[in-house]
């Protein structure tokens, strides 16, 4: 459920609402949803953040993505070496 | 594109697949006959039949399609009512794409446009809130639907109706919280289940903590999961893993996305205008407790329901749906093992509301391997 | 201080003076031909100068309704010439004539009219076609949507090509001339309802000439479709199907432009079912692919061709896809209109 | 239990799966052909065939988008394809195929769609033409008013024949073969709006046989019209306008029928401008008046033939019409539509 | 068509027409350079132009086409008024066919419709109140013009929505009375005719008793015609026969429909809902005192210029008529010898309203006349 | 002006609305402005009226139009014997 997509936040287009772009694509999304006290709109310029029917639902962790890229990564290396061992 | 390709690396899915692999034929998985890992979220159904990720998997590691689609879980009458409320003169119905196409005891929202109400689609419930903005002289009733991770969505959009003093707009919410659905779930003695794979964006919402009682209370696995092939390969190693060493926890493999405490202004925002109804009535399901939402008092004048309550009065009550569908959302039986699946029963003329949401099991199971026979 | 409209009347397409002076205005001068200019009820050719270009005629038709009616990459007069003349060229014939039928809503802007005839008489000129009869009914206000126009097309097929669907034969390749969806993503950011923003033209184009230099290069292609409504799914799910053989497609050959999979990705849509409108599918053997895309890439209308998949003997008159890891999917023919998704 | 509607859907409009079971279960039952049953792109017949009937092509297209659908005496189905034979038939041309394009409102009903198609494939039998290739739109509600047809027409012309306004010369005669503004006034009365109760059928009808008997009579008839919009007024005043002569009619030669003159004296109307669509006037040499008469008053459609004028070298480009008290008048081709006067 | 065709007789026209050129040249009449018959009706002008009646008329009697159409006379500011009000949503302006084309300061109503506004052709006032009745959430105005033969229409209608309370239904009012018309005509020191041929179908309502004036106090001989070719002949006749014996007086050829008294209940009808206004501006003929009729303000409810008073102030005053048109009306310029005539001005683009309803002089004269050069 | 056209009373469809027959055409018009305590509807079926804009205006005499008719024939009697006279 739930089709969610990653886009950058390339502009702002008032306090709560930004432009964020997917692929070369740029749509408008509220970014109510990540403001409080702490955080600001040009906080989050720049950002990466997760889009769902028009709201920038949460801010992705780059370095997190990073890590489980690189975990998979090792994975792999371990099977291709377990392989050429059993090959 | 960046976040999304990377997590489809066929070479990387290669060393996955070697490692269930390996963990199916070893002790103790290898005891077992069938494995089953049900992922609770349509939107992972879609990812495994887009890529047939299924058909990489071994032998008796089998998939159970969940009821984790809001669409696949829209009962007949709300349609019937939405479809009340657009009949009126001066209304205008919006939701989205999905939900247009689910048939109600007569006909979907689609064949009623065709029959000249006025439906649109929208992308956004603020799409439906411009609507409103521009057609003073109409009623714009939005037909709210999805979990946790679209109700703060309905609900931010509701705050800045109120602010703006946007009279002309309510809408008819169908929300469905998780929680409780799952908790409906693993309640059910015909559960056949051996772990699960969580829904991510429902995850970023509400987080990961909510899902303790899974693994506590149920001894189940559960690990909340991204929507591309290798997040979902990685995390069924994760629960196989899980299985392996018989110690059933909550884990995360989207932590790029999710964190255990979830977004606290989007809870804030859904409690602040929204509360769990008693017990609500859900396609397949049945009444499930506390897993529907209520406009609060301060904000029922947004709801739908309450503004049309004389038209709705009349409303005849809706059909019946049909029994197999509850048995394939939970589990128990196999979009196939249907007997109007792929007849009577397709996307195009959908029985049931699996059928309709290409993250519903039926259809996406028709979409991707129609050509299967049964 | 005569009070002439700038915008079409109801009186413009009830014959009379009012629908001369609009055929004579905009029309005539804009796709002027010495057929035309007979003003008889019907255009004539001598079909002895036809049999010098080949043995058989084609004969095709299509209503244009688009909205918006114009966008990036083109108009609905543009659509609407190079639309027939396609559906002329994927059988293998030289487009000669057109006719073309205007339903216009009363009060419509000349203006816009006369941008859209320019632009048909523009693209006819391109392709060397020409638009030789016509017609115009004006529709009261609200009974129509701007403008639709229809062509009927007709072309002639050189001696010895025989292109048809149930050709197909397993062994054969699936090749396409272009990327996907470029004119179906390019018309929902035109809408504006979608609220997105990017970079995409349309791929309106004439592709006579393209498939002339394929048949150059082989006159062994079995068969050809244009891949507009419901897009390249729809087209070889229709070609399977005739043909009774099944299509298998590689995934990661289909060629995409980024922005139109981003399109896609937002609105959870897939690029397979969105519209072309000037990019074809051929089936052929696989021992002439090499020289046909080689012949396709030197036309700009070919930059992009390349091989997609290959006919099969499994799964009759159904398309597959096969994803990079191994899995298939169906690929059916478009069910219902694509609308955006939340699930 | 399955939802399938008794009407057309935007689906059906998209191409894919829906678009193809309307045109099964409703075009392709009724208009089955084996040049549609290829479902090509575009539908190819033998030039060589084509050569047997005559030299030259003729090719015509019209949209129709009449109000109401159906009507005394036809319906837009019937309609759209007389109206195209007929202007194939004006240039003498035998009418061989017919493209078939629909535009269809959301929400249309089935059954009407499929009674309008069974006037079609009914009308072109009874010609002995083909609809050959065919194109279907759905725009959404209250985008188009129920459905708008186009078909565009192929026939040939036997060599020899050569029919054109600009032939018209002082010393002709011109002759219609039927009442006049049958259809107009029948439509009229359909409509409802002016609660008019009159029993008057559309002479909606083809008229290729009744050209070729008239053809056989005399290869020397210089011109020919079907007289539709704006009546036999305006297709006089074009051939008029064209040739550069002047044509004189005798009022009391109209041939009227009585119900048709009580609606237009009821609403101040003028019968030369009201439609027909199965009625022809023809400029031939008086020498060949009476052989040409004959011929059609043969044929079911040529029944009420009659002369009514004669071209002269007065007034050129002029119709006039001299009333039974020696004065006359000018018939200027229709300005604006017609509509209901009190005065 | 019985009651018809009889007035069509070629034969009787062949008779008529011999005495008609035997009076013209005997003495008195043979004596005169021209005489000047004037036909008041627009009806009466078509049929002359219809059946080529002036061509076959002797030298030297001239038909001066007279202001009896009230389409004719429909001063610009009308049409800006009424498409003012077809502007505001909700509203339906109906009138006759001929009304639509009627050149306003900048746009005729049928232009206003294909710039989108609700203009609906009507056959009858009732035909408007029945549009009312149909679309009750919208507000329908009638355009009512016309002379006496018309005004008990529009009364009678009034009084059956009265009956009814159809409330939203209105009535832009333009009725012309024709007794100060012709006043006002006989009036003017320009004015060179004889005699006059009487409108039969206002004379119906009126009855011929009102024209007594013409003859008594103007000198000018009257009578009251029917419309067929034969009734004008023999009306042409009459006048000629009164001239030469140089006795006026108003006489009556449309016996058949026409009586002295006219129609009783008619007039009452007109009477209980209108009053003559003051003064009223007509498009040629400037403004004539007590010529046009106002609301009672018993019926000022349904006086659309009331209704729509807010909306009106900020109408622009209209451009002003073209001249030639003024002359023309009152017979003291030939159409032809407008410098506009078939030139800027012509039925498809007319400039003057002459040129708009076929009853115009300037219309019928090109319509049916339009090869001849001026 | 005011094109009005002869047709003849052939049914009442309400106590003030009839059916008039033109040519072999039917309207409906309304009899209103030829209604009084006098008449009713019922007196003028089978009358022949002066319709216009849907409303019967006047009975037509048709003694009177005979009338008409007979003057005429008669001058044109008077004007074929003076001419054979002449002639
Ligand atoms: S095939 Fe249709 S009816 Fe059967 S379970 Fe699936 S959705 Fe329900
Ligand atoms: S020609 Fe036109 S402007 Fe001149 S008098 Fe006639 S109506 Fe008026
Ligand atoms: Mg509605
Ligand atoms: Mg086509
Ligand atoms: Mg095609
Ligand atoms: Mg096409
Ligand atoms: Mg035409
Ligand atoms: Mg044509
Ligand atoms: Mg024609
Ligand atoms: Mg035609
Ligand atoms: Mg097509
Ligand atoms: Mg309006």
């Amino acid at each position: 459920m739930c089709l969610g997509i990653p886009g950058e936040i390339v502009a702002l287009e008032t306090d709560d609402l930004a432009w964020v772009e997917i692929s070369g694509v740029r749509r408008q999304v509220s970014l109510a949803c990540l403001l409080d006290e702490q955080t600001r709109a040009e906080d989050l310029l720049g950002q990466w953040v997760l889009v769902h029917v028009g709201f920038a639902m949460s801010l992705i962790d780059r370095d997190e993505a990073q890590r489980t890229l690189a975990l998979l990564q090792e994975m792999q290396q371990m099977e291709q070496e377990s392989e050429n061992a059993a090959g | 594109m960046q976040l999304v390709d990377e997590f489809r690396d066929p070479a990387l899915a290669q060393a996955l697949l070697s490692r269930i692999d390996q963990l199916m034929t070893q002790t103790p998985l290898a005891e077992r006959e069938v494995v089953r890992v049900m992922e609770v979220c349509g939107g992972h159904t879609h990812t495994i039949f887009r890529y047939g990720l299924d058909q990489l998997l071994p032998q008796g590691l089998e998939l159970v399609h969940g009821p984790g689609c809001p669409v696949c879980v829209l009962p007949r009458a709300c349609i019937d009512t939405a479809i009340a409320m657009a009949q009126q003169s001066d209304v205008i119905l919006a939701s989205f794409g999905d939900a247009l196409r689910v048939p109600g005891s007569h006909k979907s929202l689609l064949q009623a446009r065709a029959e000249g109400v006025d439906v649109r689609t929208v992308y956004s419930p603020l799409d439906a809130l411009e609507l409103a903005r521009k057609h003073p002289e109409k009623e714009v009733v939005f037909l709210a639907i999805g979990f946790e991770t679209t109700i703060p969505a309905t609900a931010m959009t509701l705050i800045q109706a109120e602010q703006e003093g946007v009279d002309n707009f309510s809408m008819l919410a169908r929300h469905i919280s998780i929680i409780p659905t799952l908790q409906a779930l693993l309640d059910d003695p015909e559960l056949a289940v051996d772990a699960f794979i969580g829904p991510g964006h429902v995850s970023m919402v509400i987080g990961t903590a909510p899902y303790q009682f899974v693994s506590q209370r149920y001894q189940r696995p559960l690990v909340v999961s991204g929507f591309e092939p290798l997040d979902l390969l990685q995390s069924i190693h994760m629960v196989l893993e899980q299985l392996a060493t018989g110690q059933p926890k909550v884990e995360n493999q989207y932590a790029r996305v999710v964190s255990e405490a979830g977004n606290a202004q989007a809870c804030v925002a859904i409690h602040a205008l929204f509360e769990p109804a008693q017990s609500s009535e859900w396609r397949g399901l049945g009444a499930i407790e506390g897993s529907g939402l209520q406009f609060r008092t301060a904000f029922s004048h947004f709801d739908a329901e309450q503004r049309f309550a004389a038209v709705l009065q009349s409303e005849p009550a809706a059909t019946p749906e049909y029994a197999c569908c509850g048995e394939v959302l939970r589990g128990s039986l196999k979009p196939r093992a249907c007997p109007l699946f792929g007849r009577e029963c397709t996307p195009e003329h959908p029985v049931g509301a699996l059928m309709v949401s290409s993250e519903g099991a039926c259809a996406a199971c028709y979409q991707y391997r129609g050509d299967e026979t049964p | 201080m005569s009070q002439s409209s700038s915008r079409v009347t109801l009186a413009q397409g009830e014959g009379g003076l009012a629908a001369r002076q609009l055929l004579e205005s905009v029309f005539l001068s804009a796709f002027d031909c010495p057929e035309l200019r007979q003003l008889e009820d019907q255009a004539r050719a001598s079909l002895a100068e036809l049999s010098l270009l080949g043995d058989r005629l084609a004969f095709t038709t299509d209503s244009y309704v688009v909205d918006p009616i114009e966008f990036p990459g083109g108009d609905i007069g543009t659509l609407a010439v190079n639309g027939t003349l396609n559906d002329l060229a994927v059988g293998g014939a030289i487009p000669r004539f057109l006719s073309c039928g205007f339903i216009l809503e009363e009060g419509l802007e000349l203006e816009l009219l006369r941008r859209i005839t320019r632009s048909m008489a523009q693209a006819a000129r391109a392709a060397g076609v020409a638009i030789v009869t016509g017609d115009t009914k004006v529709v009261p206000r609200g009974k129509a949507d701007k403008v639709f126009i229809n062509t009927s097309g007709i072309g002639i097929i050189p001696a010895g090509i025989q292109m048809a669907a149930r050709q197909c034969e397993p062994g054969d390749v699936i090749i396409v001339s272009g990327t996907l969806g470029d004119h179906g993503a390019a018309i929902m950011q035109a809408r504006g309802d979608l609220g997105l923003q990017v970079d995409i033209a349309s791929d309106c184009q004439p592709l006579h000439e393209l498939v002339q230099l394929m048949l150059t290069a082989s006159r062994d292609i079995h068969a050809m479709r244009d891949a507009t409504r419901g897009g390249l799914a729809t087209v070889l799910s229709e070609m399977a199907g005739t043909a009774g053989v099944g299509f298998q497609l590689d995934e990661d050959a289909l060629p995409i432009r980024a922005e139109v999979r981003g399109v896609c990705e937002i609105l959870g849509l897939d690029p397979a079912y969105l519209a072309n409108e000037g990019m074809l599918a051929a089936v052929l053997p696989e021992s002439e692919a090499d020289a046909v895309l080689a012949a396709m890439r030197r036309h700009p209308a070919g930059q992009d061709a390349c091989l997609i998949g290959r006919v099969v003997d499994q799964w009759p008159g159904k398309v597959q896809v096969k994803s990079r890891f191994g899995g298939r999917r169906l690929l059916e023919p478009l069910t219902g209109a694509q609308l955006p998704r939340i699930c």
